[in-house]
């Protein structure tokens, strides 16, 4: 039932949001806060909820369409809750992020915004492979609609693409799903689209392999991952501050969801076979996205390849299959959620203020918005990967953990810690640093960040420093459900693993 | 009395049909193409015609009495089409008709 | 008391954050009471803390204040480790930061960032703490990068002018090679030897590794490049010279008392694992001895005066790599103290004449100032003589023994101390021509100027001159660290020997003052030579270095970056959609809207049809 | 009766050919009525007697009458007919022409295969309208919905 609430919560303050603009244009925004903390309350009470069977926190299951095997199964275990914690935190502060920002057509963008949110904890909780590819489609489409109506000069290309990139590759899943269940079908004589009846079918190689890499694009593709990353600079380049926070704190995260839950547990040999490939790409998309971003001008082009550099660490983590690895990729998940989202509402901030993303016409903003560039600079050094914060915590256990697991993917990646602190550090001596020229602004447009938003800046500061300092909490949680799938997937990983001589 | 082989029939069928194809690609005039379309349509009435012939069933000419209809209403309204194509146009040129290029 | 070791990261780091909080908000007495204080308060821990380990005969004391990760296997906390090494260390570290920072309440006191610039000197002392006083590899990790980030901001205090922003980028880059060597390191050695924990691994490496395995050999080589990263060892010390366009305090304290020997420590923690790749301890004195006699030629070419000292810490700590490569592990921490004591002198004398000059910098512009400056002059002259490793000043005695060790290894042993000897020769030699050039000789403007020094700034010059005089009778408690229970050997070597040690600086003094002072002999005339002017040239780019990085590094990349600036998997993106856009043209020519054209399409089409059907 | 099947198929090959050739289309409609009753003929041979009323009655009578009366409204005199002479020039024929001699000869090779004889017993008006008011009288349901729809598209189209 709490699941059920987590996920009917966002669905009704979406419609009311969009049905109080009608009394008056500011309501909707109240709507939404209200929503979204409601839901931080739900959320509360699922961490205080114990595991039951299997380690599932709370679980729901209902027959849907039981003639094709489809059911209303949605279950929560730590992964889950981490991530749902992530997204009701996320959404908050994207609430807060809009707050100021979207003027026009209020109702429709809340009701967007909360049900893309929606779409997301139905993603994290979905066990029913035919109930994960609709809550899959519920957060594309309010995204592409955050996007198209509410983006910048060049929007509905960015949408158009982002809309592509996702469909095509969703429907590549789909078709897996598909063969999933038909797979099921000639086992056992039913469809099935249930997650636990899958993990139980057994498919030979080579149409395994196909599958799987079904599953891998549909993952990749959100994650992103070079090379099918080219929609998410101009989606965030495009997007509204709030839609940015979405996108690159969450939305992302699906992906590597995806692969811990089902690429990886469904498939455990092809997978095992696919990840030294998997790995040269997350080491490729690594070095490759930071050497591009280095060379950007717009400012939200330049995180937005910062964040596909940083998801391949958490590819790099997610395919190196072992326990630090896998931590790693969770808690670099969360920081960069937190990180890259504070980047992005920074620089949301920056061309809010002065109406520009291009870094050549910044410089010097130190001196008129000192706290800006303090918080900036917090997070810029917490992106580089600095220990005590929680990035490094997650990149340093994904490139423990994958060293273990390919010694050449993961000194390639390590180089990524060289070029994260070349463009990082040069944000900063763009934007901040450096003379300022009062000939492009007027100085009285160059605000310093106000109440608001040092409030919500402090908040995720808190979140990296915590995660940084002491990420056991986190850690714990995740733990269990590590433990059992590496366990569940061990012996098949490890046949594979002797079969082609990925060990090194 | 003596049979006819269902070839011929059939044979002959398809000769008014290409006949009737022909015409369709041929002429320019509308009103004779669709004097070509109604040979082809009377051609495959014969065809099912011949069909019913070899089993001796009457669902054959069933199905030409469905053609028959068809053509009816097709002629009605192809009739109707060319009037105000006339109208319209001052001329029975189907080559006039080219807005739809793409 | 030693239970209280975790106020010593905790006192600098409160002192950082109630300084960031307030974020200049607090007048500036309380931020130089904040500042100051802080390290103050950790020194006196850190005294009380060294009194109860020596009385307690020096044992070895561990405290965990938290896990920091569980993972599996993997666990490192906030963990604290106390022995010989990091109590030395820790002295350095507060004794020597906090009467930087008591000199740079007056120093600093006219700039408007004060408070940003406590709070940054508060959060380097604390992450610098966090490095010596770590147990595990991945704290001393936290610290070796929070260290690195300091640095960083502080190159860049003065943002307003790009080439700060540079020198504070390329300093953190060039570390970060380093570092990303380092933490490979770290990895190899997890996966190697399952533990992070600095004892441990020692006591596994021992147990598990013959001397000279290869992956003893890979793992110290990555350590070592961590190591040269950050002691500015070639081949990547050429970020150091241009660190020093933050303010002189911050060089005194950063870039030659502490940060910079953290590449000595890390190998000194790990010198067991050093013992097990004699080929990369080899190395490190091979490195230690290249930089040293590089640094020692640049410095005599130098102009500025802070690059001569940036130079010379290089060189210097190039001596400390030579020791520890020749194995004279407490000799190199031996020299580390000194060398913290005359260098951050130096620079602060060097920060005294800076300041009273109106930010000038360039010793040839400068000029007769010993009755102007007499506190600087005396601090120069000592600062300079315990550096030329003058008998019986600090410098000397931590010198010869790392050259005493040297030659005592024998074979190679003996060229590695040639060498430092030479060294030793250039040391004497640019150390005093600093020496002579500013103080003597004639003056060039600047009459009017009195020397500017409080009682803050003049206190802890006058301590370190002691210090840097008196220092080389100190006795470092770490040996038990070093050798293991063995006894300390004595290098017995001949008396010749001996006496070209002493000799040899004073010679190098010498011959600095007949070209500097007494004019006896002349540069101009050196100079018109061409192969000396090419020389210069070379020597005084930093054996051109940079322009190496340029060419080899920084332009390939910059052209690469920029050649691909709009990302080619975008293109091939687009060049999909401008195929399928093509196609879509050349199919809509084919809706010609002619009736005909259809018909004879559709029966081009049924025809193909039947004829598949037909005859397949 | 084979000699009648074979007359009555040549002059309704001969008719259709002179239908497509011709360029006076009151001509062409007559020889359209006369390859139409031939056609009927084949179906009387053929044992369809109510299949061939409905071919003269409806096809040859009503159809064409309908054609008759367009092509009257329309009132295309001489010029039309120079028109058709030159829209009917050779080069016009050949594709067409090839296609056609490709289908043609795809159907004959596949039906000359198809070595049965018709039955000889005739089908009556009896058993089709049996069937007709049987089981296919959802068919006839479908037939007069659609005549109802060509009636009424035929009268708005006409409109003016």
């Amino acid at each position: 039932m709490i699941l059920l609430s987590l996920i009917s919560v966002l669905f009704v303050g979406g419609l009311i949001a969009w049905a109080s603009e009608s009394v008056d244009a500011n309501y909707p925004k109240v709507v939404a806060l209200i929503a979204i903390i409601i839901e931080l309350a739900i959320v509360v009470l699922l961490l205080l909820q114990d595991a039951g069977d299997g380690g599932w926190v709370a679980s729901i299951d209902a027959p849907w369409i039981p003639r094709f095997g489809i059911s209303f199964y949605l279950a929560a275990d730590g992964l889950s809750v981490l991530m749902i914690a992530l997204t009701a935190f996320l959404g908050l502060i994207a609430v807060g992020s809009a707050w100021a920002e979207i003027t026009e057509r209020t109702g429709f963008f809340y009701f967007n915004l909360l049900w893309t949110l929606a779409g997301v904890i139905g993603v994290f909780t979905a066990l029913d492979l035919f109930l994960f590819f609709f809550f899959w489609e519920v957060m594309l489409i309010p995204m592409y609609l955050i996007i198209a109506i509410w983006g910048h000069e060049n929007k509905s290309y960015a949408a158009m693409k982002f809309f592509i990139f996702t469909q095509v590759s969703g429907m590549l899943m789909l078709i897996a799903i598909v063969m999933m269940a038909y797979l099921h079908f000639v086992e056992f004589g039913q469809l099935s689209f249930n997650y636990q009846d899958l993990l139980s079918v057994s498919v030979a190689n080579p149409l395994q392999f196909w599958i799987m890499l079904g599953f891998f694009i549909g993952f990749a593709t959100k994650l992103p991952s070079v090379p099918f990353h080219a929609w998410l600079p101009d989606a965030h380049s495009q997007a509204p501050t709030a839609g940015s926070v979405i996108l690159a704190g969450v939305l992302l995260k699906t992906g590597a969801y995806g692969l811990i839950r089902f690429a990886i547990p469904l498939f455990p040999e092809a997978s095992a076979q696919f990840a030294p490939f998997a790995m040269g790409l997350a080491a490729f998309s690594i070095l490759y996205c930071a050497k591009v971003a280095f060379a950007q001008s717009d400012i939200k082009r330049l995180i937005a390849y910062t964040s596909v550099s940083h998801m391949g660490f958490v590819t790099l983590g997610i395919y190196a299959w072992n326990e630090q690895a896998l931590q790693g990729a969770i808690m670099t998940m969360l920081a960069h959620g937190l990180s890259a989202a504070a980047l992005f509402m920074l620089a949301g901030g920056l061309q809010h203020r002065i109406h520009t993303r291009n870094m050549n016409e910044m410089g010097g903003f130190w001196v008129h918005a000192p706290r800006m560039a303090v918080v900036t600079m917090f997070f810029s050094i917490a992106a580089l990967g600095m220990p005590g914060l929680g990035n490094f915590v997650g990149e340093f256990l994904a490139l423990l953990g994958a060293f273990q697991a390919n010694t050449y993917a993961t000194v390639a990646s390590a180089f990524g810690l060289i070029l994260a602190s070349v463009y990082s550090l040069w944000v900063i001596q763009k934007v901040f640093q450096g003379g300022f020229s009062d000939s492009r602004f007027e100085v009285s447009k160059l605000r310093d960040l106000d109440r608001r938003e040092m409030c919500y800046f402090a908040l995720m500061m808190f979140g990296l420093i915590w995660m940084g300092l002491y990420p056991q909490p986190f850690l714990n949680l995740a733990e269990p459900v590590l433990a059992s799938l590496l366990a569940s997937t061990q012996s098949a990983t490890m046949a594979a693993t002797l079969t082609t001589g990925a060990g090194l | 009395m003596e049979t006819i082989p269902t070839e011929h029939g059939l044979i002959l069928a398809g000769i008014l049909f290409v006949l009737g194809f022909i015409g369709v690609l041929t002429r320019r005039n509308i009103v004779f193409v669709l004097m070509s379309l109604e040979i082809m349509l009377n051609a495959s009435g014969l065809a099912f015609i011949v069909a019913a012939a070899r089993w001796g069933h009457a669902e054959g000419q069933i199905m030409f009495l469905m053609i028959l209809t068809l053509a009816a209403a097709e002629v009605a309204v192809g009739l109707g089409l060319i009037i105000q194509m006339y109208r319209k146009f001052q001329t029975v040129d189907i080559s006039v008709l080219s807005e739809m290029n793409g | 008391m030693q239970e209280f070791i975790w106020l010593l990261p905790t006192l600098p780091l409160l002192g950082f954050l109630s300084l960031a909080i307030t974020g200049g908000s607090l007048p500036k007495r309380a931020v130089a009471a904040i500042g100051a204080g802080s390290i103050g308060a950790a020194f006196l821990v850190a005294a009380l803390i060294a009194v109860e380990f020596l009385n307690a005969g020096e044992e070895v004391f561990v405290y965990q204040a938290w896990v920091w990760m569980s993972v599996g296997s993997f666990s490192p906390g906030f963990t604290f480790y106390l022995d010989g090494l990091s109590l030395v260390m820790m002295l350095i570290i507060t004794g020597v930061g906090f009467l930087i920072h008591l000199y740079s309440t007056g120093f600093m006191f006219d700039d408007p960032s004060y408070s940003r610039f406590f709070s940054y000197m508060n959060l380097f002392v604390a992450a610098m703490l966090m490095l010596v006083l770590a147990d595990n590899l991945v704290l001393l990790y936290l610290g070796w990068e929070g260290v690195g980030l300091c640095s960083y901001l502080l190159i860049g205090f003065w943002y307003e002018n790009p080439a700060n922003g540079y020198a504070a980028r390329k300093a953190f880059v060039v570390t970060r090679v380093g570092d990303t060597s380092m933490a490979i390191g770290l990895f190899l050695l997890f996966r190697e030897l399952g533990t992070l924990n600095i004892q441990d691994l020692m006591i596994a490496a021992q147990s598990e590794w013959q001397i000279g395995t290869g992956m003893a050999v890979a793992c110290s080589l990555l350590l070592l490049g961590g190591a040269v990263g950050k002691s500015a060892q070639l081949p990547l010390q050429a970020w150091l010279p241009d660190a020093m366009a933050g303010p002189t305090p911050i060089s005194a304290l950063i870039h030659a008392a502490t940060m910079v020997t953290a590449g000595v420590y890390l190998i000194a923690r790990t010198h067991i694992l050093f013992e097990l790749a004699p080929s990369v301890q080899l190395l490190v004195a091979w490195v230690g001895l290249a930089t040293l006699l590089m640094a020692g030629f640049t410095a005599m070419t130098q102009h500025d005066i802070k690059r001569i000292l940036a130079y010379s810490t290089i060189s210097q700590i190039g001596y400390m790599f030579l020791g520890l490569g020749v194995g004279a592990w407490s000799a190199s921490v031996f020299h580390l103290m000194t060398h913290a004591f005359f260098k951050a002198l130096l620079f602060l004398a060097a920060g005294t004449v800076i300041y009273s000059l109106h930010h000038e910098h360039d010793i040839f512009k400068m000029g007769g100032k010993r009755k102007q400056l007499p506190i600087a002059f005396a601090s120069f002259m000592i600062g300079s003589l315990a550096l030329a490793a003058f008998p019986f000043t600090s410098g000397y005695f931590s010198k010869d023994e790392i050259l005493l060790a040297a030659y005592a290894t024998g074979g190679p042993g003996v060229w590695l101390w040639a060498g430092g000897v030479l060294g030793a020769f250039l040391t004497g030699i640019y150390s005093f021509r600093l020496v002579f050039v500013v103080f003597f000789g004639a003056s060039h403007g600047h009459h009017d100027e009195k020397e500017k020094t409080g009682f803050s700034m003049a206190t802890p010059l006058f301590i370190l001159m002691l210090l840097s005089l008196l220092g080389g009778w100190i006795q470092i408690p770490v040996e038990s660290v070093f050798n293991h229970g063995q006894a300390h050997e004595e290098h017995h070597v001949s008396a010749l020997i001996h006496g070209i040690m002493i000799a040899v600086p004073l010679v190098g003094i010498a011959v600095s003052y007949l070209f500097f002072f007494s004019g006896a002999l002349s540069v101009e005339k050196l100079m018109s030579y061409k192969f000396s002017k090419i020389l210069h040239r070379f020597w005084f780019s930093g054996w051109a270095m940079d322009a190496l990085y340029k060419h080899l590094l920084i332009n390939p990349f910059m052209w690469l970056a920029r050649l691909n600036r709009n990302d080619f998997f975008d293109a091939l993106y687009n060049s999909v959609i401008a195929i399928s856009r093509s196609a879509h043209g050349l199919v809509a020519k084919t809706q010609t809207g002619y009736l005909g054209w259809y018909l004879i399409s559709m029966a081009a089409g049924l025809t193909a049809v039947l004829a598949v059907g037909v005859y397949l | 009766m084979s000699l009648l099947f074979y007359l009555a198929a040549f002059v309704a090959v001969i008719s259709t050919v002179a239908v497509i050739l011709q360029t006076n289309v009151v001509h062409a409609l007559i020889y359209l009525i006369l390859s139409l009753l031939s056609v009927a003929v084949i179906f009387y041979v053929l044992g369809s007697p109510f299949a061939a009323v409905l071919e003269a009655i409806v096809y040859a009578g009503a159809i064409m009458v309908l054609f008759l009366f367009v092509i009257m409204m329309l009132n295309l005199g001489q010029h039309t007919r120079d028109q058709e002479k030159k829209w009917l020039s050779l080069k016009g024929w050949i594709l067409p022409c090839l296609l056609a001699g490709v289908l043609l000869f795809q159907l004959v090779s596949v039906l000359s295969s198809y070595d049965q004889n018709m039955a000889p017993e005739t089908v009556g008006v009896l058993e089709v309208s049996a069937l007709l008011f049987g089981p296919y009288v959802l068919a006839v349901e479908l037939a007069s919905i659609l005549l109802l729809a060509g009636l009424i598209s035929a009268y708005h189209l006409a409109k003016k």
